[in-house]
């Protein structure tokens, strides 16, 4: 077991799956000399070379369609989104061709790329460096999305990513690259599909992802001390949805609070809450809460910046409250 | 109107081209354009559907560059694409068929007129989208460059060629695309089909420097101007930066100065071109030009190149009893193809 | 009054707004001397000259940026995308310019711009150009969407598009175009933020908009033959959704079916059943059902395609399943 | 580390400017010099949070052409734009103020260090992501040429300046906007601020042909190369593009030849850039070397000097009070600004 920073287990699969495979690269903006800017990527330039650990020019749009073109001819590249946000240069490319152009070929190419970076709301880092792309990517079908939360995950999920014959648009979050944790010293992989459970508990469903597991992990302390008992869920995979995982929970708790960064309207809490609605109306003792941020720019000022983002406080008083009702 | 560029001249000397080499151009020619015919009759005949764009009198083109690679070079196409598809190699009844959203379509039916794919024929795509096969045509072109040069892999010489128009030249994908490609001395062709529309939009009225192949002058890479009706001058350039692209020195720009001798689509009234214009660049029809060459330098006689008209005539006419006797896709498949192990 | 195609009420508003403000132009490709591709501005070049009915290079990000910055400084851009589906390549400026900068800047500057143009599956279009950019964009915030669906709330809502000073995204169909209606001589503006009454029901309350309103109004035909009485409603406004309307239907009815041309994976219906579960939970006597387009890129083939997306066979029998519930 | 490139050389005559003009422009560059040093006290005591990129070095590019605009003229910028707000003459308090999150803030609060937007003073932005800013800045020249020519409005002849780096010459937007810019001959400026690196990228390394001011050519627009050190010299060439702009004339592409004296953002190790190349920049300070040229031909005495350094550090001085004093914005207020009813 070693202690290994969030960013640099994400760097150890890269770095794992680079030796394994060949065919692995690295693309992206001061990926290579500089090592990545949140060093992601460090001293891979120097291991493999500068063709497997591109720096690239700014030009978002075309250096993810050249990734599309060196995955269909044999490449599975893996695109580093200095800031996430940036990618919405390449929209097009990602949307059109990363996520549609197997199905449009009829099955003549496949696309196995890696799209990852930080997303999220940082520190005041204003409302452009503060995205969080899943909401607007969700809707693209032949895409995989994927957001990471811890060490572990980060890293089985990443190798799991790079080993994955589709298009993964991987989230990482700008705040949790400092995250610690003891890793095995044996290989693993973490698959793509299944949520994972945080805690188990018997009240309430939490459904949440990415940075935001760790505000409801912070919001159960306090839940457990007033003797509630929630199961928490980080989903992991924002498309598809494990309802497996989520089902099975929401037929033991019959209650769902979904805690997500991403703005409230279209977000993935929605199409958590209309699968739900298609799948478990029945099992639902209350309506589903959804705690998400602002549907606003994130603003630059400190204090309206924590105003838009959901904080543990308000995850406690909103299990709080559901837990109160069914009494 | 305004002023017409003056053609670059071009004398091929006939000893440049072998009676057989002029017969693989001239069958490819005369496939392309009795293809796109059938297409036009087709989709008056209400048999076709969707948006479909026709190639005809840019055939000097497509054959000119794509005869001149090797069959694991790698082509990427527009939604202009059936021509630039049958160069490469893609049998012609399974374009047909695909035009037709058969389940024998190269791209199974599921792609449709701008949207034809062939792996075997390294046929990158058929895209929709102005612009956005470049980059992933650069990418192919990334590809065998990381092959040979960080997978050590010496057989890795495949070049790419990558066709668009002098619209899709005012686009930022393509200045990316030209910088990265002469900043990492990519193996990769930039083919301009310039035929002087984007639609209804003249190319002038476009850009602000019409010359295209001038704009390769800034990224450091070599730009030509080619006469694009004539497929022997076509095929000289191209063969020059392929084997430039081949050995390692790097991309090309070639802008080829043609025509396209039907509308935009066949939706398009094509209102805007004069007869004048289109009168002069009929008179250059690539096609016509080449059969005179070929028979003024004693490479063919009229009746050899009749028996390739027709043959090409019974290969179209199978090609559309293939289409329109194969199968549709089952409903069933409906959701196949979105993940790789669909 | 006097019988009008959708493309030609989309001209009248376009002209009437031209010649009321001079500050309205008209920008995209092919806008002008060819006069558009579904000939939305034609002649306009000539009425109004080459600024204001500006023919651009294919450039969707730079012209898009561009209408931002005339709209910034006092002009009142209408962006023609050609296929709405072009403005991928536009998302970054549409999302953090034209979205989000009035916020960013504090109030600095406002937005007045349309974005309009022919979105949806047309008829074996193939994948690219049968897109649904309404889910891809309802996250982002600052903007207005809205959907049109007849000559008549074609004209009026052009207009009051163009009027508002905010960001409009504005979706026409691409079959719709032909579509035929007596239009008032006078002249009249309809509201962007109301949802449309298409029919007064009480059996169930049917959400839709653009083109599967008129999958929906042939349904319906179908269903009253059947002695059912459904309330039909044409949202207009994706973003925001009209909760007035909407709520006061549910609370008759009790019965929600949304349909619409949109994926379902984080469609507009994904929000509708959101939004629904926060406000009328209770008010629901049944799941929402939600009729969506399957979750793949378009296919080409006519067959395929007619299964991908909603038809009024399936939209009656979910309505007779729903009422057949209830008793 | 590869050759640098040799700084044009320009030798201003003393005539050009007035002791006043002179004055001007010195004290917007201390003001630029000041405002940013005060800056990184603030970031490193902890007292200033988010990415703050500053422009230490590059002063004369801000300066030279900024301080040659009239004041109803349009200024664009980058995330690195605290100077050039504050040469547009947006006040050092309401700066200040903005990157502390305040109320006051020429932003509200809500923008911080990479949105400084100001109407008042036809600032456009203030943009975080590379090259978005320029089509916006295109913008903002067409409404000038829209106002003069399709509304016949003859008093609209403002110019726009657009600054962007060496690193965002790359990108599609620029060149997209460059030549729509030359296409319909737009009254602003396309200013490349080439401090010789992107983050942590030479220039060299992510351009095929570094020479940016080169890439005019091919859109038959201008293009010209600088002394971004020498506040006299971009003086020159802004006054003229500018005047060409503004009669009509067009567009013009300037590189200013500069470099910055810190790390990209002050979260940047800056690591990378060697110790002779820092020293080489560092002794061409454009602040010192306009000092001397202002002593040497007698347009200001260094007592002078010394006054308007002592004015700007109070200036300075000021602007960090009333920007520590300042109101936070109410929360009451998340929701303002969204849309323009707010
Ligand atoms: C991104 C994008 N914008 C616009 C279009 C619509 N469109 C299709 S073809 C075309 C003109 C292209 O002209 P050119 O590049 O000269 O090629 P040509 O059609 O003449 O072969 C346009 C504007 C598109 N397909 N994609
Ligand atoms: C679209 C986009 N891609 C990437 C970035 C990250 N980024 C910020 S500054 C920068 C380098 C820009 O270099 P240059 O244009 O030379 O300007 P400089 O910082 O040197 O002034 C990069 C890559 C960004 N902000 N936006
Ligand atoms: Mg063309
Ligand atoms: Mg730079």
């Amino acid at each position: 077991m070693a202690e290994t920073l969030l960013f640099n287990a994400l760097r150890e699969a890269i770095d794992e799956e680079m030796g394994r495979d060949d065919t692995v690269f690295v693309l992206g903006e001061d990926v290579g000399v500089y090592g990545g800017s949140y060093k992601v990527t460090k001293d891979l330039y120097n291991k493999y070379g500068e063709l497997r650990v591109l720096d690239t020019p700014i030009a978002e749009n075309s250096f993810t369609g050249m990734a599309v073109g060196a995955a269909m001819t044999g490449l599975r590249p893996i695109i580093e989104g200095m800031n996430m946000g940036f990618l919405l240069l390449a929209f097009n490319q990602i949307a059109n061709n990363a996520g549609m152009l197997r199905y449009t070929s009829g099955g003549n190419y496949k696309i196995p790329m890696v799209i990852r970076g930080p997303g999220g709301v940082g520190r005041q880092l204003g409302a452009e460096h503060s995205q969080r792309l899943e909401a607007y990517f969700q809707a693209v079908p032949g895409l995989k999305i994927v957001a990471c939360s811890t060490p572990y995950n980060a890293k089985g999920l990443l190798k799991a990513a790079i080993r994955d014959d589709n298009p993964v648009l991987f989230f990482e979050h700008v705040l949790l690259y400092n995250l610690k944790e003891d890793l095995p010293n044996h290989e693993y992989v973490v698959p793509l599909d299944k949520a994972e459970i945080v805690r188990s508990g018997k009240d309430v469903t939490i459904l949440t992802y990415s940075r935001m597991r760790h505000h409801v992990t912070q919001a159960v302390k306090g839940l457990e001390k007033k003797g509630i008992d929630p199961e928490v869920i980080d989903l992991i995979s924002l498309k598809p949805l494990d309802f497996d995982t989520i089902g099975q929970s929401i037929k033991k708790t019959h209650r769902v609070i979904i805690v997500e960064e991403c703005m409230k309207t279209g977000g993935i809490g929605a199409e958590i809450i209309a699968s739900i609605n298609d799948r478990y109306f029945d099992e639902l003792d209350a309506p589903v809460v959804r705690l998400s941020s602002q549907d606003i720019p994130t603003p630059y000022n400190g204090k309206l910046e924590t105003l838009t983002i959901v904080q543990p406080k308000q995850i406690e008083a909103a299990v709080e409250n559901m837990v109160a009702l069914k009494v | 109107m305004v002023q017409e560029r003056t053609l670059p001249q071009f004398q091929a000397p006939p000893a440049q081209i072998s009676p057989e080499q002029g017969l693989v151009l001239y069958e490819d020619m005369i496939l392309g354009r009795f293809f796109e015919d059938k297409c036009a009759e087709m989709y008056y005949r209400g048999k076709m559907f969707g948006f479909v764009h026709l190639y005809n009198g840019q055939e000097a083109v497509s054959s000119g560059v794509i005869k001149s690679l090797r069959s694991d070079d790698y082509v990427c196409s527009t939604y202009r694409d059936h021509v630039h598809a049958l160069s490469a190699g893609v049998p012609a009844k399974n374009v047909m068929a695909e035009l037709f959203g058969k389940e024998t379509g190269c791209s199974k039916g599921r792609g449709g007129s701008m949207h034809l794919f062939s792996s075997e024929h390294n046929l990158l795509g058929g895209f929709a989208f102005i612009g956005e096969g470049i980059p992933v045509a650069l990418g192919a072109a990334f590809q065998s460059r990381y092959r040979r040069d960080a997978l050590g892999d010496t057989s890795a010489d495949q070049v790419t060629a990558c066709f668009f128009g002098d619209g899709t030249s005012n686009n930022g994908q393509f200045f990316e695309c030209l910088n990265m490609a002469a900043l990492w001395k990519l193996p990769i062709l930039f083919v301009v089909e310039n035929n002087k529309w984007a639609i209804g939009m003249a190319h002038e009225r476009a850009t602000s420097q019409p010359e295209i192949y001038k704009k390769a002058s800034v990224f450091g890479m070599p730009g030509i101007e080619v006469d694009g009706m004539d497929v022997m001058a076509v095929r000289a350039v191209a063969q020059e930066a392929i084997a430039r692209a081949r050995a390692g020195e790097g991309p090309t720009l070639i802008e080829c100065l043609t025509y396209r001798f039907r509308g935009h689509s066949l939706a398009d009234p094509d209102e805007l071109r004069s007869k004048a214009e289109k009168e002069a660049w009929l008179a250059r029809d690539p096609i016509k030009r080449f059969e005179a060459y070929l028979v003024e330098h004693n490479l063919a006689e009229e009746g050899t190149l009749k028996e390739v008209r027709d043959r090409i005539q019974t290969t179209i006419d199978d090609a559309l009893t293939f289409a329109e006797d194969s199968p549709e896709p089952s409903p069933d498949d409906l959701y196949k193809y979105i993940f790789a192990e669909d």
